[in-house]
């Protein structure tokens, strides 16, 4: 099985239409877009930040370390040069140093802000490569993704988030995947003769997917069905927070952020689940795993993991029980940047493989080095950045192509999308695999 | 009082008290910002290892980034290793920390010091030549890159002159070559030449929340 | 307390210290220079000692290169002068006493020969009107 | 009045060209001019009339009038009675008392406006009745003998700069020469004492050719005071091997290395010790194993120990940096807890 080749297309012309969606922030005065922006940088700089953002030397060697400037060598995209309006606003307005500063520099206007849009939504997908070179140990991408949402509040993001980010805020939803249409999915995988336990009232495990599986990557919706129903565990998923997604971190607002997390806290708690499994979606584990318990203002009361290492450590323990694919490939396996550099995991999809008994050839940049696919940060939706993404897509096609392998197989939505429009782009034909749909078809009787 | 008295006294006296007061201002200020508590389950605990382990590790890129970054990071040693011979093992500087410290330690024969220190200054050129080519480096740089650019390169410079007897006599050489170490100290708090501490926490932070996560940063 | 023969005295000849600068070889190229200018152009120069800085010993190392040569020469003037051609002809070394026998120079002179070796011409004015005044009153009488 | 002129009186006495050309060779070495100029001078000191030279004596040691007297070439018996007319000078001449007095009162009125006035020791200012010769304050005696100079020469350090007796706390309140006479020509002879033949040399020059000779920016003649001591030291090509003398007995003593880390002054010093050197051209302080005081250079007394390094800095005492470092951890302290104090406003007042 693969994607969903019909509703991909449509998804494709629903993406090209989405910022018509959606009116143009207006009625925002220079002013009170800067007073918003610098509200952010106020509220989100901690310690750490500031000691980065003391300790930059400008030395330049994290452009090297971004798709967006190996692809294009502008240097508009050397990734500490998205961060410069929170740098100006620190050294004015946070750091010790503060009262000098203010003395010899100028002040963040709302026209830096707008003339930053592009540098942090269209250039950056914050995928935290920049964050690995430094030899400052600077964390670049996490100070990118406060100007990310400096900019946002200052009302200059772009049309395409903005829309699906009200969605999902307003409406619980994304591109239209509402509990209805999930319910549906579901109900024809039931008459196809798969069991599915939805909306349990207590469930040892709660499952996320990415509302992208409703429509277009059914597959992989399916295969995490059947591989829950395998393991024998007491499962389920909620229609009432089902969705992985969170648009509100990629795009940067908060609120949204907040209100999305809340409700998937409140499901699991609900039905007493002891582990949240994100599906394939880098954000959607992120969001939950690292940033969940900020949100909800203590440790979650669950365990979450993404789906990729949830499965690893059940085939470690014995539960999951996976053959050899039928026919012997090499793959290359692709780390989602939200999942694996800044998520954390990294063994178990290798060791599902392992057990795939294929051949897993590593790229040159493996593991926390990964290059992006280009998609991430919402880049994917952006159609202003489309060839901005095709051209950054190429780090990732020629470390693909340079392993020589059959197959990618990838562990996320959102980069598998990318994937699939940048090889339609780039007329590149190799199969892209979802992890989770390896090993779903691949079970063990 | 001349110039060199100035510089020899209360002109290294107050550089000096700049530049502690400097770095504990804006060590403090930035180390007491208020911290990001974590309340997530972290994946490892050894935090603590993996911070200092990143101290380490930033010091030697991996090969992926290693590939690409070559040349800054060769000059940058190049540049820190002959700028510290220079600074801490010619015999008059020597006798400089002596005053100050009271401990000595074996210098370096003139010879030597003289070739790492046109070693140091032909980096430095070089550094400088990138910085003003390099688009990217162009791009991000600011007045206080070349400030510091500046300050650093001068008392190499003055200290070249002093030792040749060079453009002035030594005692006029010697004041300049002093008043520009003061001029780095005390520019040292307030540009960007501050990552000479902050190097140290901020690659153990990045070490040790990347480590929490599992990531080895 | 320890005694006055306890302490270990070793006499040293302050002559010839053991050991060596380096400031008689530029000296010397400067004079290899200097006769090389003779030779060719005819150019003559002269050499101040005391403005150059010469370490101890120096000098007599300098005079023991430099050697003695065919011609050794006294002028009574005013105090002794000694100049002696060194064995690198076109070399001499002049040395100036005032009249209490203190030494007031040490010169180096690159020429064919000493100025001051040569008859000046008011004194040979002088010489020669004393002569003529020897002659006149020889004759008178 | 000296009517005659130098060669006139010289020739008289029965000396040849010849001695004269010698004579004049061996000042042009003094004077540090090459030997070439020899002739110029011969030419010039035919014609020179002997000046009339008066010496006063203020706060001093008399070590300057001592090094004079040792000056080797000429002998000061050749300046004196050849070259220049030393009519008053309280320690040399056998005049004592009012008679001394006189002495000066008449060189001074026979040759008003042409006479050399030659002063030793600073003068007080504190209190007039510090230092007096006859009961004339020194300062009252310097502006009057002054007045009817042609130049006025300050020998020694004192005289110069002030020197020992100017030192923190300067209790006589001690100046030099240079500080009270303003309208006439002040050449610095400075040295502690300043080197014998530096002193005819300066008076040969004025003696040859009538005027003063250039003079650097502390009012030194750049001819004896126009390099410095490291510059001319032999034991320079040490220095640049960066080979020291660590104590005054150790083999780097005994090899004859240089004495810049045991506090030589030799590179900021200027003064013609390292060529003309002492005791009849035997040696100088450095070639005898010690390093240079710097008693050449302003305020030489005040520029901490003699045997402390030039590298070193003398900036005090370590105290200051305590509390700059505590007053730097406070400012911070205060920047960061302000600054928490603003997040934490804003934090509550998001919704």
């Amino acid at each position: 099985m693969s994607l969903n080749q019909e509703s991909f297309q449509e998804f494709r012309e629903v993406i090209r239409q989405l910022g018509e969606t959606v009116q143009p922030v207006e009625g925002l005065t220079d002013n009170e877009r800067v007073r918003r922006a610098k509200q952010v940088f106020l509220t989100r700089v901690h310690s750490a930040m500031a000691m980065d953002l003391e300790t930059c030397i400008h030395c330049g060697m994290c452009a090297e370390a971004c798709h967006f400037y190996a692809q294009t060598k502008n240097p508009k995209y050397t990734p500490i040069l998205k961060v410069e309006p929170l740098r100006q606003y620190y050294r004015r307005e946070l750091g010790p140093h503060r009262w000098l500063f203010k003395l010899v520099s100028r002040d963040i206007t709302a026209k830096m802000l707008e003339e930053w849009q592009e540098l942090v939504y269209d250039s950056c997908t914050e995928c935290g490569r920049c964050s690995m070179i430094c030899p400052m140990g600077i964390n670049v991408s996490a100070m990118i993704s406060v100007v990310r949402q400096a900019v946002a509040e200052a009302g200059y993001m772009p049309a395409e988030l903005r829309a699906v980010e009200k969605e999902q805020n307003e409406k619980g939803t994304t591109f239209g995947a509402g509990p209805n249409e999930l319910k549906a999915a579901l109900q024809k995988m039931r008459e196809d003769g798969v069991d599915v336990s939805i909306d349990k009232d207590k469930a040892d495990v709660m499952v996320l997917i990415s509302g992208f599986g409703i429509n277009i990557t059914q597959d992989a919706l399916l295969a995490t069905v059947k591989i829950m129903n395998h393991l024998g565990v007491n499962w389920t998923i909620r229609t009432d927070a089902y969705e992985c997604a969170h648009f509100g971190m990629l795009s940067g607002r908060e609120q949204t952020l907040r209100n999305s997390t809340q409700r998937v806290i409140n499901a699991a708690i609900s039905c007493g689940a002891k582990t949240v499994v994100t599906g394939e979606c880098g954000y959607g584990y992120t969001a939950l795993r690292w940033e969940g318990a900020r949100r909800y203002g203590k440790p979650l009361p669950f365990t979450v993991m993404s789906i990729s290492e949830f499965l690893g450590q059940q085939l470690q323990a014995g539960r999951l029980r996976v053959r050899k694919v039928p026919q012997q490939k090499s793959v290359t396996f692709h780390d989602p940047c939200k999942v694996g550099r800044i998520g954390g995991v990294f063994e178990e999809p290798r060791a599902l493989l392992n057990a795939l008994g294929v051949e897993l050839r590593e790229m040159a940049d493996p593991v926390q080095t990964n290059w992006c696919c280009g998609g991430g940060g919402g880049v994917f939706l952006n159609n202003r950045a489309a060839p901005l993404r095709q051209a950054a897509f190429e780090s990732k096609r020629s470390a693909v192509v340079e392993t020589g392998a059959e197959s990618v197989v990838v562990s996320c939505d959102s980069c598998r999308m990318t994937f699939e429009i940048g090889k339609a782009n780039a007329h590149w034909e190799i199969p892209i695999e979802s992890l989770v749909v390896l090993v779903g078809e691949n079970l063990a009787d | 009082m001349s110039l060199l008295d100035f510089a020899r006294g209360p002109g290294l006296h107050w550089a000096f008290i700049i530049f502690v007061f400097g770095i504990c201002w804006r060590f403090v200020g930035t180390l007491l910002i208020a911290r990001r508590i974590k309340l997530s389950t972290p994946r490892r605990t050894d935090n603590w290892l993996m911070g200092l382990k990143a101290i380490e590790t930033r010091s030697w890129p991996v090969e992926e980034f290693h590939r690409v970054i070559r040349f800054q990071h060769y000059s940058g040693y190049i540049w820190h290793i002959s700028f510290f011979i220079v600074l801490f093992f010619f015999q008059p500087h020597i006798l400089f920390f002596k005053s100050i410290l009271g401990i000595s330690w074996p210098g370096l024969p003139n010879d030597v010091i003289l070739v790492v220190g046109a070693i140091a200054v032909a980096t430095l050129v070089a550094l400088l030549g990138r910085r003003l080519s390099h688009p990217v480096l162009r791009k991000i740089s600011n007045v206080d890159d070349y400030i510091s650019w500046l300050v650093t390169t001068l008392p190499l410079i003055t200290g070249f002159m002093a030792f040749a007897h060079v453009g002035g006599r030594y005692e006029t050489l010697l004041a300049l070559h002093i008043l520009s170490v003061e001029l780095l100290m005390v520019w040292f708090p307030f540009g960007k030449l501050i990552h000479a501490v902050l190097v140290v926490p901020s690659r153990f932070q990045i070490g040790a929340s990347f480590g929490r996560r599992g990531v080895r940063a | 307390m320890s005694k006055l023969d306890g302490i270990k005295v070793r006499v040293e000849d302050p002559t010839t210290p053991h050991w060596v600068t380096e400031n008689t070889r530029p000296l010397l190229h400067e004079i290899h220079h200097a006769l090389q200018r003779l030779l060719e152009a005819g150019e003559v120069k002269t050499i101040d000692l005391a403005s150059l800085p010469m370490g101890p010993a120096d000098e007599a190392r300098l005079l023991e290169i430099l050697g003695v040569g065919e011609v050794e020469a006294c002028i009574d003037a005013m105090g002794k002068s000694v100049i002696r051609e060194t064995r690198f002809p076109g070399v001499w070394f002049i040395e100036h006493f005032n009249t209490d026998d203190q030494p007031m120079g040490r010169l180096i002179d690159i020429t064919f020969i000493p100025t001051l070796l040569l008859s000046q011409t008011e004194d040979m004015r002088q010489g020669l009107a004393q002569l003529s005044l020897y002659l006149q009153t020889d004759d008178a009488a | 009045m000296p009517s005659k002129t130098l060669g006139e009186s010289l020739f008289e006495r029965g000396v040849s060209r010849r001695g004269f050309l010698k004579y004049c060779t061996a000042l042009a070495s003094i004077m540090a001019l090459p030997p070439t100029a020899a002739s110029a001078i011969a030419a010039a000191l035919e014609k020179a009339k002997k000046p009339s030279v008066i010496w006063l004596e203020f706060q001093a040691c008399t070590g300057c009038t001592e090094s004079l007297t040792r000056s080797h070439a000429p002998t000061l018996e050749d300046l004196i009675f050849d070259s220049i007319s030393l009519d008053s000078h309280d320690t040399l001449q056998a005049a004592a008392g009012h008679g001394a007095e006189q002495a000066r009162e008449q060189a001074m009125k026979d040759n008003w406006g042409n006479y050399l006035l030659l002063v030793d020791g600073s003068v007080p200012l504190g209190n007039p009745g510090f230092s007096t010769i006859g009961g004339v304050s020194n300062l009252e005696m310097l502006q009057e003998t002054a007045k009817g100079a042609a130049a006025v020469i300050a020998i020694g350090t004192c005289a110069a700069y002030g020197g020992l007796p100017k030192a923190s706390p300067n209790p006589t309140g001690a100046v030099a020469v240079s500080d009270v006479i303003k309208d006439k020509p002040v050449i610095n002879i400075p040295g502690c004492p300043p080197v014998p033949v530096v002193i005819t040399g300066v008076l040969a020059h004025y003696l040859t050719f009538g005027t003063i000779p250039e003079l650097d920016l502390h009012g030194r003649p750049l001819a004896f005071y126009g390099q410095s001591i490291h510059d001319r030291c032999y034991r320079r090509p040490f220095y640049e091997k960066g080979r020291f003398a660590e104590s005054f007995d150790d083999e780097g003593a005994k090899e004859g290395w240089c004495l810049y880390k045991l506090g030589c002054k030799g590179p900021i010093t200027y003064n013609a010790c390292a060529t003309v050197k002492w005791n009849d051209g035997v040696s100088f302080p450095i070639e005898s194993g010690h390093p240079c005081l710097g008693c050449s250079e302003p305020d030489f007394w005040d520029k901490g120990s003699f045997y402390q390094a030039l590298a070193q800095g003398q900036w005090g005492s370590a105290a200051g940096l305590g509390t700059a470092a505590a007053v730097g951890i406070a400012a911070g302290a205060g920047a960061a807890l302000l600054a928490r104090r603003k997040q934490h406003q804003a934090r509550e007042e998001q919704p």
